[in-house]
Order: structure tokens, then sequence, then C-alpha cells
């Protein structure tokens, strides 16, 4: 394990573990608002039908998931709920913030009960915006997670250091469209 | 199904007593706390249950972990903001949602959408319930255990929202109407295109019947699970399919007439039964008298333009409207309150799950497990329905 | 392989040779796993609910999707509950897996390719099989969570239940076949005769229909697929007793579902269908070809115990009991009394 | 909808006058014919205690004293026979405070006038309850409503009469803070519990409204060719739709 916290891990294996992340990201499914419907589209409709990139949304427990995707609008009320289960989820773990209410607050930006973002709870890997985004939003936010954990390296992740999209160095080998999507 | 007025009030007397007790409990029972974000809410309902055994011994819903202020917020919005932001309201028919707030505004200002877009409006109307139901007829499969029907409920619906979206550009919220008639007429093909879906909807609903209906299992999970009397469902204030399922022959779109519905021949379903099948088949019967509905509409579909003369600042005068109609999860009425300006004074949402779900500590009593997840699944609500 | 290992015993140690059988059973239990999994859990399912299933992990068809479940999986962090009883919690996957594991030892593939010929075959498999439960109580149990604790309790009492109507099921095999060692009811099937017309050797599934059918019922509770998933039913209680397993742990509770249901169909196909045997090939062949054969056969068993999970609805924990004791044990009764009174007349 | 004529809408504007604490049908949105008989029946049981009423777009609105709540609720469910609750909530006339950014000309923000004025069926305070129920045979509906008191606003609670009220009057206590008397258990039903405040109130704060009082409106491009009012209304709609 030590070899592999200094990051010296040889290439082919990084490349396989990561191929591996990426092609297995089983979805814990927080819908919580009108996004989860087309959440639910994105998985269930034969014509979107996520599992063919590998995401697989079998899991009920948090326990056993890689990917959270929070879709619709958090109200505080809901918001300490949200926390303590993404910290029941086993590392690496990724959140995929689905439509405006959970990316600012969309509609309710003024609301006296909505959290106005998640990313005031939890970090959040990629932003889809739209209210809600359709389906296919949603797997191009897909695809996005799965180049970054492509392109991941393993070290800092092991060592369990927050992965911060856009810092200079650790991830500049990023594709343009990721960064500049996941940071929109 | 008859239930006296005394055994209702000794229903109701014990269930208020025990229910309200239901968080802090003896040592001895087991609490389970369902939710927030459990598989069976399909949202973010919670249910504190009492349990002995597998048996509920009383029942608590927590709502409000999708409470968004709406009535709040409608205070500071005007007119055409509030209509787009209450398409979020139910959002499995979020143009449903559209029709009776517009109506309260058109009533107040004493203006009539032209007949054509009345008719558009009732066709999407039903196309809105349609694509509910059929979510429903899927999710409720899924909820007994069978996975496969909620892929079909999801590709059939696909169809349906097809045809939204190409009439109104929204694939989910359509903001279509507007307060004297709708944004814009159908596109060319339209019609055809939707009476050639329709008959793709009679064939799903053929094919959930064949599914779910002849099903040993499912039967044994749905029948004399979850009876809501006609009489309670009425105290608390279920409506739609839900008291249909009940027996209680009421349904807004006969008996307050709006829209073209009374134009249209159509049938409103009941059954006597009151339990979780029931209302999986009356709204099975439903989606069939809806697509039904839409085909009728469609041939009688008048010309003519889809906006009434308004003036571009929507100013609604001085009143107020009451203003509720047959949503597909039942009664959905907007109290509006104007005073003359660009945006509302007060709406008061009432919502339809809102009252259904508040039947759930008398009905979940004496259930097991199982069957509360069978009885949720039946209600059918949407949780942006009941916090608003 | 496993030829190799039986023709050689002679001049192998013990120790390498257990050693080496291990690594036989080793090998072949996440292999069968995954190509279960794959093939039904994914595709199957997929193209039963007209979509396609995992198309992009590994290129073709998503043939990767599961070995990157299972790397990934390692990969995990292992999250034990703060309250949970740590050695219990991290012994119930193990059990389970070790029940499953030894059941593969007495499935014979071949004339001579089976790990271990028991006198008793039969008999072992489902005793070591029935071991799961106490699998599963332990990861109830330790888990301290009342999801997994009511799903445990459901599984053990379903598992019980159905532990019944399994063996009895069998017992008629064993009787017309008037052997428990797995290799003798092959034979006696490649050399029975129906009718007096022996041809094609008479797979029990023609006699012991009623068998066949009792046996898939309680192979599918013993699976705790649907309908009999009430202790995993998701829209209830969560993922029931593996609810708060993470990582490899998981992955040996899903691991060895599929793994039974692979060596409960292997078991079936042995009992039932006739086994690895083809008629009219034998000796290296039959080595050869045997598996093949028992392969093809477990995957159609397979189909059919998928087929039923993706479809059915679940039942409801009392009217899964009512099934149990009042239709299946009383019908298997029923069955073992025919078989016994037809066996004394011919 | 289609059957409401144009003077119906005349009608509220005469309704908000002060409100009278005598018999309706002085001015003249008159009772509908086919209310009459529905409002002598719960005359017949309130006697003087129901101070007003009228017909506003098709429905009966009665307006009761606040100590014959609960009979109006009785009354109802037994004479007109309606069983069916469809909701009780509350309302609050008072104008509302506008926040220190509000910028009256935006025609993204509705502005109030500042007068207190009451609707159908008149008020005499700043809180009202008020709640509709239906009878599901007779296919008919009315609307109660009954002034609260603003210092100690309190009223009966229908939950013995409606069970469904529980909810709504917890809903209502919530958002405005009026207590229901005979209520079981008036707990937080929306919000946690530690939330302070009666958000429904006109003058509860919308901190985000304080701080920015619409941020779409840095989004605003001036139209291609288009000045004015009508160029500035249709930008605000716009900016309302894609930014929600």
């Amino acid at each position: 394990m030590g070899l592999v916290e200094q990051g010296k891990i040889p290439k082919p294996l990084t490349w396989l573990m990561n191929y591996s992340r990426k092609y297995s990201l089983w979805m814990y499914q927080w819908g919580l608002a009108c996004c989860a419907i087309e959440m639910g589209a994105a998985l269930a409709s034969p014509r979107y039908d996520m599992m063919r990139l590998g995401v697989i949304p079998f899991p009920a427990s948090p326990r056993q998931a890689d990917l959270i995707v929070v879709s619709g609008t958090l109200t505080d009320k809901m918001a300490p709920a949200l926390k303590r289960l993404y910290e029941q989820m086993p590392d690496p773990k990724y959140v995929i913030s689905m439509g405006s209410c959970a990316n600012c607050g969309g509609p309710y930006w003024d609301s006296y009960s909505v959290t106005k973002g998640v990313d005031q709870i939890i970090p959040v890997d990629v932003y889809i915006p739209g209210c809600p985004p359709r389906p296919e939003a949603l797997l191009q936010g897909v695809v996005l997670l799965q180049e970054r954990i492509q392109n991941e390296e393993m070290g800092p992740r092991w060592r369990g250091e927050p992965i911060i999209v856009g810092q200079p160095g650790a991830h500049d080998h990023l594709p343009e469209t990721a960064v500049a999507v996941s940071s929109a | 199904m008859a239930v006296t007025e005394q055994q209702q009030q000794a229903f109701i007397g014990k269930h208020l007593a025990e229910a309200q007790v239901a968080v802090e409990l003896q040592d001895e029972d087991m609490v389970l706390n369902i939710g927030p974000q459990h598989p069976a809410t399909h949202g973010t309902l919670r249910v504190v249950v009492k349990l002995d055994g597998e048996r509920v011994v009383a029942a608590d819903p927590v709502i409000g972990y999708m409470h968004r202020g709406y009535e709040k917020l409608t205070e500071y919005r005007s007119y055409p903001q509030v209509t787009t932001l209450i398409n979020r309201i139910d959002w499995l028919s979020s143009f449903a949602n559209e029709v009776p707030f517009i109506h309260a505004g058109e009533q107040i200002m004493g203006i009539e959408a032209p007949p054509r877009a009345v008719y558009i409006r009732t066709v999407l109307t039903e196309l809105s319930r349609i694509a509910t139901f059929l979510l429903f007829l899927g999710e409720m499969g899924a909820q007994v255990g069978a996975i496969t029907p909620v892929f079909y409920g999801f590709r059939d619906r696909e169809y349906v929202l097809n045809l939204i979206e190409a009439a109104t550009g929204g694939r989910f919220h359509p903001n279509f109407n507007r307060i004297g008639g709708l944004k814009d007429d159908v596109p060319a093909g339209w019609i055809a295109e939707t009476r050639r879906m329709m008959d793709k909807v009679f064939e799903s609903c053929d094919t959930f019947e064949n599914l779910l209906e002849g099903n040993e299992i499912f039967l044994a999970r749905t029948k004399g699970i979850g009876i809501i009397p006609g009489d309670v469902g009425k105290g608390y204030g279920v409506s739609g399919s839900n008291l249909r399922a009940s027996g209680v022959d009421w349904d807004l779109r006969r008996d307050a007439p709006y829209l073209a519905y009374p134009e249209v021949d159509f049938k409103v379903w009941t059954h006597p039964g009151g339990d979780s099948w029931s209302r999986y088949w009356v709204r099975l019967q439903e989606t069939r008298e809806a697509a039904r509905i839409v085909v009728d509409l469609l041939d009688r579909l008048p010309s003519g333009p889809v906006m009434a003369k308004v003036p571009r600042i929507i100013k609604v005068p001085p009143g107020e409207s009451w203003v509720r109609v047959e949503n597909p999860l039942g009664e959905m009425g907007y109290y509006v309150v104007s005073k003359g300006a660009t945006g509302p004074f007060r709406v008061k949402i009432r919502s339809a799950s809102f009252s259904n779900v508040s039947i759930l500590p008398w009905l979940l009593k004496g259930v097991y497990v199982p069957d509360l997840i069978t009885i949720l699944a039946s209600l059918y609500f949407i949780l942006g329905d009941i916090d608003r | 392989m496993t030829a190799a290992a039986s023709t050689l015993a002679l001049e192998i140690p013990w120790g390498v040779l257990l050693g080496a059988k291990v690594m036989i059973i080793l090998t072949l239990l996440p292999l069968t796993a995954l190509i279960l999994g794959y093939v039904f859990l994914m595709k199957m399912m997929a193209h039963m609910q007209s979509r396609l299933g995992p198309m992009d992990p590994g290129g073709f068809h998503g043939w990767f999707q599961l070995i990157g479940d299972g790397i990934k999986f390692i990969q995990k962090e292992d999250v034990m509950p703060a309250d949970a009883d740590r050695r219990v919690f991290a012994l119930a996957p193990m059990i389970i897996l070790i029940s499953t594991f030894v059941v593969y030892a007495v499935i014979p593939a071949g004339p001579r390719l089976v790990v271990e010929d028991l006198e008793v075959g039969i008999f072992f498999a489902l005793a070591v099989s029935s071991l799961s439960v106490i699998g599963v109580l332990m990861a109830g149990w330790a888990s301290s969570n009342k999801f997994a604790l009511l799903g445990a309790l459901r599984a053990a009492g379903q598992l019980i239940a159905y532990e019944l109507p399994l063996v009895l099921a069998v017992v008629g095999v064993i009787m017309q076949a008037g052997t428990m060692s797995l290799q003798g009811i092959v034979g006696a099937q490649a050399n029975g005769e129906i009718f007096g017309w022996g041809a094609v050797g008479n797979p029990f599934v023609l006699t012991q229909a009623v068998g066949f059918v009792l046996f898939l019922a309680a192979a599918q509770a013993e699976l705790t697929q649907t309908p009999f998933d009430m202790p995993v039913a998701e829209s209830e209680l969560v993922a029931g007793y593996q609810v708060e397993y993470t990582g490899f742990r998981w992955l040996f509770f899903q691991m060895s579902e599929y793994a039974t249901a692979f060596a409960l169909a292997g078991i079936a196909a042995t009992l039932f269908l006739g086994g690895w045997y083809v008629p009219g090939v034998e000796g290296t062949a039959a080595d050869v070809l045997g598996p093949l054969v028992l392969f093809a056969k477990i995957m159609a068993i397979s189909f059919v115990i998928f087929w039923v999970r993706f479809t059915y609805p679940r039942f409801r924990e009392d009217q899964l009991q009512a099934m149990a004791w009042k239709y299946l044990i009383p019908l298997s009764l029923l069955n073992i009394l025919v078989t016994g009174i037809l066996k004394v007349v011919f | 909808m289609p059957d409401d004529d144009l003077t119906d809408a005349e009608e509220p504007a005469a309704a908000e006058e002060p409100a009278a604490a005598d018999e309706p049908a002085a001015e003249e949105p008159a009772i509908l014919p086919e209310h009459v008989g529905m409002l002598a029946k719960l005359q017949a049981d309130l006697g003087d205690a129901l101070v007003e009423a009228v017909s506003n777009h098709g429905d009966l609105v009665v307006r009761v004293r606040n100590d014959a709540w609960h009979a109006a609720a009785l009354a109802a469910r037994s004479r007109l026979d309606c069983e069916y609750l469809s909701f009780i909530s509350g309302i609050d006339w008072t104008s509302r405070p506008d926040p220190p950014n509000w910028d009256p000309d935006a025609p993204s923000s509705p502005v109030q006038p500042k007068e207190v004025t009451y609707g159908a069926a008149g008020s005499d305070g700043r809180f009202q309850v008020f709640a509709v129920v239906e009878s599901t045979d007779d296919k008919i509906q009315v609307i109660l409503k009954t002034d609260v008191d603003e210092a100690d606003p309190h009223v009966a609670s229908w939950t013995d009469v409606y069970p469904g009220a529980d909810w709504h009057e917890r809903e209502c206590w919530e958002m405005f803070g009026v207590r229901f008397d005979g209520h079981p258990s008036l707990r937080h039903i929306y919000l946690p519990g530690e939330f302070e405040g009666h958000p429904l109130r006109k003058d509860f704060p919308l901190l985000s409204r304080e701080v920015k009082p619409w941020p779409g409106l840095v989004d605003v491009e001036a139209m291609p060719g288009g000045a004015g009012e009508e160029a500035g209304d249709e930008t605000a709609e716009a900016v309302a739709e894609g930014g929600e």
C-alpha cells in the first residue's frame, strides 16, 4: 500500500484499476424532485439506458455505491440526511449534482427552506445544468466523470486527499470539456 | 364499505391519540425509520413505524423533505413566473398543474381562452395523465418486486413525452399555458402522430394487464391490502383515482366541468374494492379512457387562434378565485387572491397528494411491512405534490 | 486439469493434490459467478426489458463489466459499522462463500472429472449449502442495523422453510437411483429405462417431473431470488442483511449468490437432466464433452431461474411460508409416496 | 372557466370594501340562485354567527364568527352533506414590507398595493382562516372563512369533524402561527423543528431577496430592435423561464 500512496504503481496497473472504477459506477439514486424522474428515465428508459455505460443502478444501500447522483431540490430538512449518507459511502466515491436545484437552488433561489446548492454539503464532481436536465445530459455527465476517473492518479485518491477540479498540476491532462462543464 | 359515522369517529379518535406518540415509544417495540431516502418512498417521504415483529403498530409519516415554500415564493413572482414555478409541483403531470392556476387568473380577469386553445389544453392534460399513469403502472410492479414492468412503463411513457415535447417544446415542464390561451399552436403533423401513439398506449395498457393482472402473486399482494372505505377517504380529503377506487363516483372532469370535458363523452371508472388492487385497476382503466378522450378530442379539434386578446403585461384585477381540477393524482386547486398587481397576492395550493397521504397513519395501522410498501405504491403520490 | 489431477493422483503428494483441488474450485467459483451474472443479470435482463445492458465496458457488449466490478470492489474502502460485532461481521461472508465452495467439490462434470466423488454426495451437497443460513444470520446480527436484522430473520425463516422441500424433492431421485452418490445418480440415469426403452437413458425429469419443479421452486427460495427475495427486498429492506457490507466483503455475498445459483443448477442438472452424460460417448471423450454438456444444462436451468426472477413480483413473508408448508412440502411428500409405490410395483 | 361571464370579474371589487358585519345582498354580488338553498341551511344552524356570504365566481363564500368555526364545519357536514375536506389554510391580508433593495420598476418584481384590502366576504383583521369543503354526492362546495385575532391568533380545530384537518391545521399553524384549539398536537409539518417564524406571514422576510431582489436581472440584454415596455416585459419573462 505504501507504494500506492506514493503514487509508485506501474502504469498498466493504474490503467486497469481506473478502467475498472470507470466502468463500474454503482450508482446510488438520490432522487429528490423532478430530476429524479429524468434520472429514472436515463436508467430505465430503453432509449437512454445508462447501464450501457457501465453505470449500475442496483445498490439500494449507500454502502455498495460508488456514485451518488443528487437529482433535485435539496431542502434544509433533508441536508443532514444527505451528509450522513455521503459519509456512509466507502471511498472512492463520486458525486454528480443533477439539475439547477442541486447546483444552486434553481428556481427556489429565494426560498426559506431550500439549500442553495448541494456543494455546500458534500463535494461535487460533475454539475449538470438544466431544469430538469434531459436524460442525455445526465449521460454526458457520466461520460465526463468517466473521463476524469480514467485520468485519475491513484496516489492522492488513496491518501484520501480531495481531488479538486481546476487545480493546477494534478488534472492538467483532463480534456478541456471535462473541466469546463464540470466547473460550470 | 359501509362504515357508520360512529365507527369512523372511533377510528379517527384512536388514530389521533396513537399516531402522535409514534415517535416516542417504549423499548419493547421496534421502531423502524423508513426514509427519508428509501427505495420505496419514491422521493423523500419518511415513515416512522412502530413494529411488532413485521406488523406495523403505529405509523407516523414525516413530510416536508421536499418543502420548497411555494406559497411564499408565489407572492414574490409575477404571473408568468408563477406559471413557471408551479410546473414543478407535481412534476409528472406538469401541464395539468398549470391549468387550474391559469384558469383562476382568467376567471378573475374575465378572459376566456379560444376554443382551439381549450381543446389543446384538454388534450395535453390527458396526455400528461397518461404519462403519469404509465409510470404508476410500472412502478406498482416494481414496488411489489417485479422489476420488469417499470422499464416498460418508462419506455411507453417516452412516447407520450415526445408528443408533449413536440407540442410545447418542453419534455418535462412545458410552461405552455398563458393567461388567455396557449403559447403556440401544435405543430404540423402532430395530430396524426398523436393518434398513432394512442394506439401504442392502448397496447401498453394491455401489456400491463397481461403482466400483472393474471399474476397470482401480484393479486395476493394487492387484493384486500390497504382498504380505504369511501367515507373515511372523504374525511381525509383523499381524491382522484384513490377515492374512485373506494367506490365514490366523483370526478371533477364530469362533476365540475372545465376545459372541453363537457363536450366529451367519457366514462368515470370506479371500483368498490377500496384496496390496492382497485387503485391499480382504476388507474389502468383511466389510462385507456384518457387515450380515448385524446382521440375523441383530436377528431373535433376546432380551428382558430390559440390566444385571446390580453395585455402584454398581465395585471390581474383585484379579486379572488378558487379553481380545482381533476389532476392525475387527484383534486388540485388554486385559491388565487389578487390585488391588482402583476403578481398574485396569495396563492393557496391545494395539492392532491398531501391529502392522499394524510390518511397514512390511519391506513397503515396493523399492516405488515411489505404491505406498507404496496400501500405507498398504490396511493401514488409525488413528493413535490405533498410538500410543495 | 481435473482429469490430470485425478489420473495422476497416485504420484502427487496429498497436500499438493488438495491444493490443486482448492485452486480449481477457487477459479471455478468466481468464473461461474461471473458467467451467470453477466449473461443473465446484465444481458438477459436488459434484453427482456428492451434495453441493451452494459455495452461500453471492454468494448464488446460490455464483457468487462463484472470483471471491472470485481476489481473495483477490491479497491473500495472497507467500512465496518462502529457498533458492529467486528469478528462476526467479517466472518459472515466467508461462511456463505465456503458453503458454496464445498458444494462445487461434489458435482461431477465427467466420468473422472469430479473433485470428490462422495458416497453420500447429494446429502453432503444439500447439507453444506444450508450452512449459508448461519452466515446470513451472522451478517444480519453483526451489522447492528434494523434493516439487516429484519432481513436476516426473514432469510433464516425462509431458508429453513425451503430446505425441507429441497431435500424432500431429492428423495424421489435417490429412491429411484438407489444411490446418494452424484456419479451414481448420473449413471442410473444413463443406464435407466423408461417403460423398457433405454436408448437415451432415463433423465429423471421424465419420471420425477414433480420433484424437478419442486426442486426448482425451493432452489429459487434458497437463492433468495424473486419471488422469494423477501430477505433482500430492495423496496422494503433496502438490501436486507447485506445492507452494511462494502467492498470485497459484499463482493463475496454477490459472488456466492451467483455461484450458489450455478451450483444448485448444477445439482438440478445432475439429478434430473442426466448430468454430464451424453448418449454413446464414453471414456476420455466424455471427459471432454461432459463438462460442456453439463454447462449447457446448467445454463438452461439458470435461465429459468433468472427468467422467473425478472418477471415475478415477490411474496409476502407469510404467503411465502404458507407456500412452503401448505403446498410444497405436502406435494413433495406425496411425490415420495408415489415414487415409493412405483418403485415397489415395477 | 368557459361558463364564466365578464360580470363575474367585477364583483370582487365590490366585496373589497371594508367589511360590514351585516347580512349580504346589500351590494350587487348577489347570491347565485343555486346557493340560496345552501345558505339557508347554514343560516339555520349558525344563526347570527354567519357574518357574511357572497357568491364568488360560482362558489359560495361564507364568513362566520371565530367562535362558530367548529359549528360551521358541523353545519356544512351535516346540513350540506359536505363530507369531503378539500383544505384548510390561512391568509394574511396585510401588505408586505418591501425589501430594502426592491426595485418597484423591475417588471419581474410584482408590487402589491400598500393599502390593506380584503377579499370576498370581507374580513375584519389581519388573519383569516379559510377552508373548502365539498359534497361528493351533491357536487357542491362551500368556502368557509373566519377571522382570527391578530394578537392571539387561534380558532377551533376541525380534527374531530374532518380527520384530514389534522395535517392542514398543522400546516396552517406552521405557516401563520394560528393555533387550533383542540388539535391533538400542533407540530411542525414541513419545516425542521428548530425553524423559527411563520413563513407565510407577510412580514416574514425572504433573506435571499433582501440581499438581491432578482438575480436574473444581470442577465438581461437589450432586445434587438425593441425598446420600451413591451420589450422589457418580454425579456423579463424570458429571464424567468430561462433562469428557472
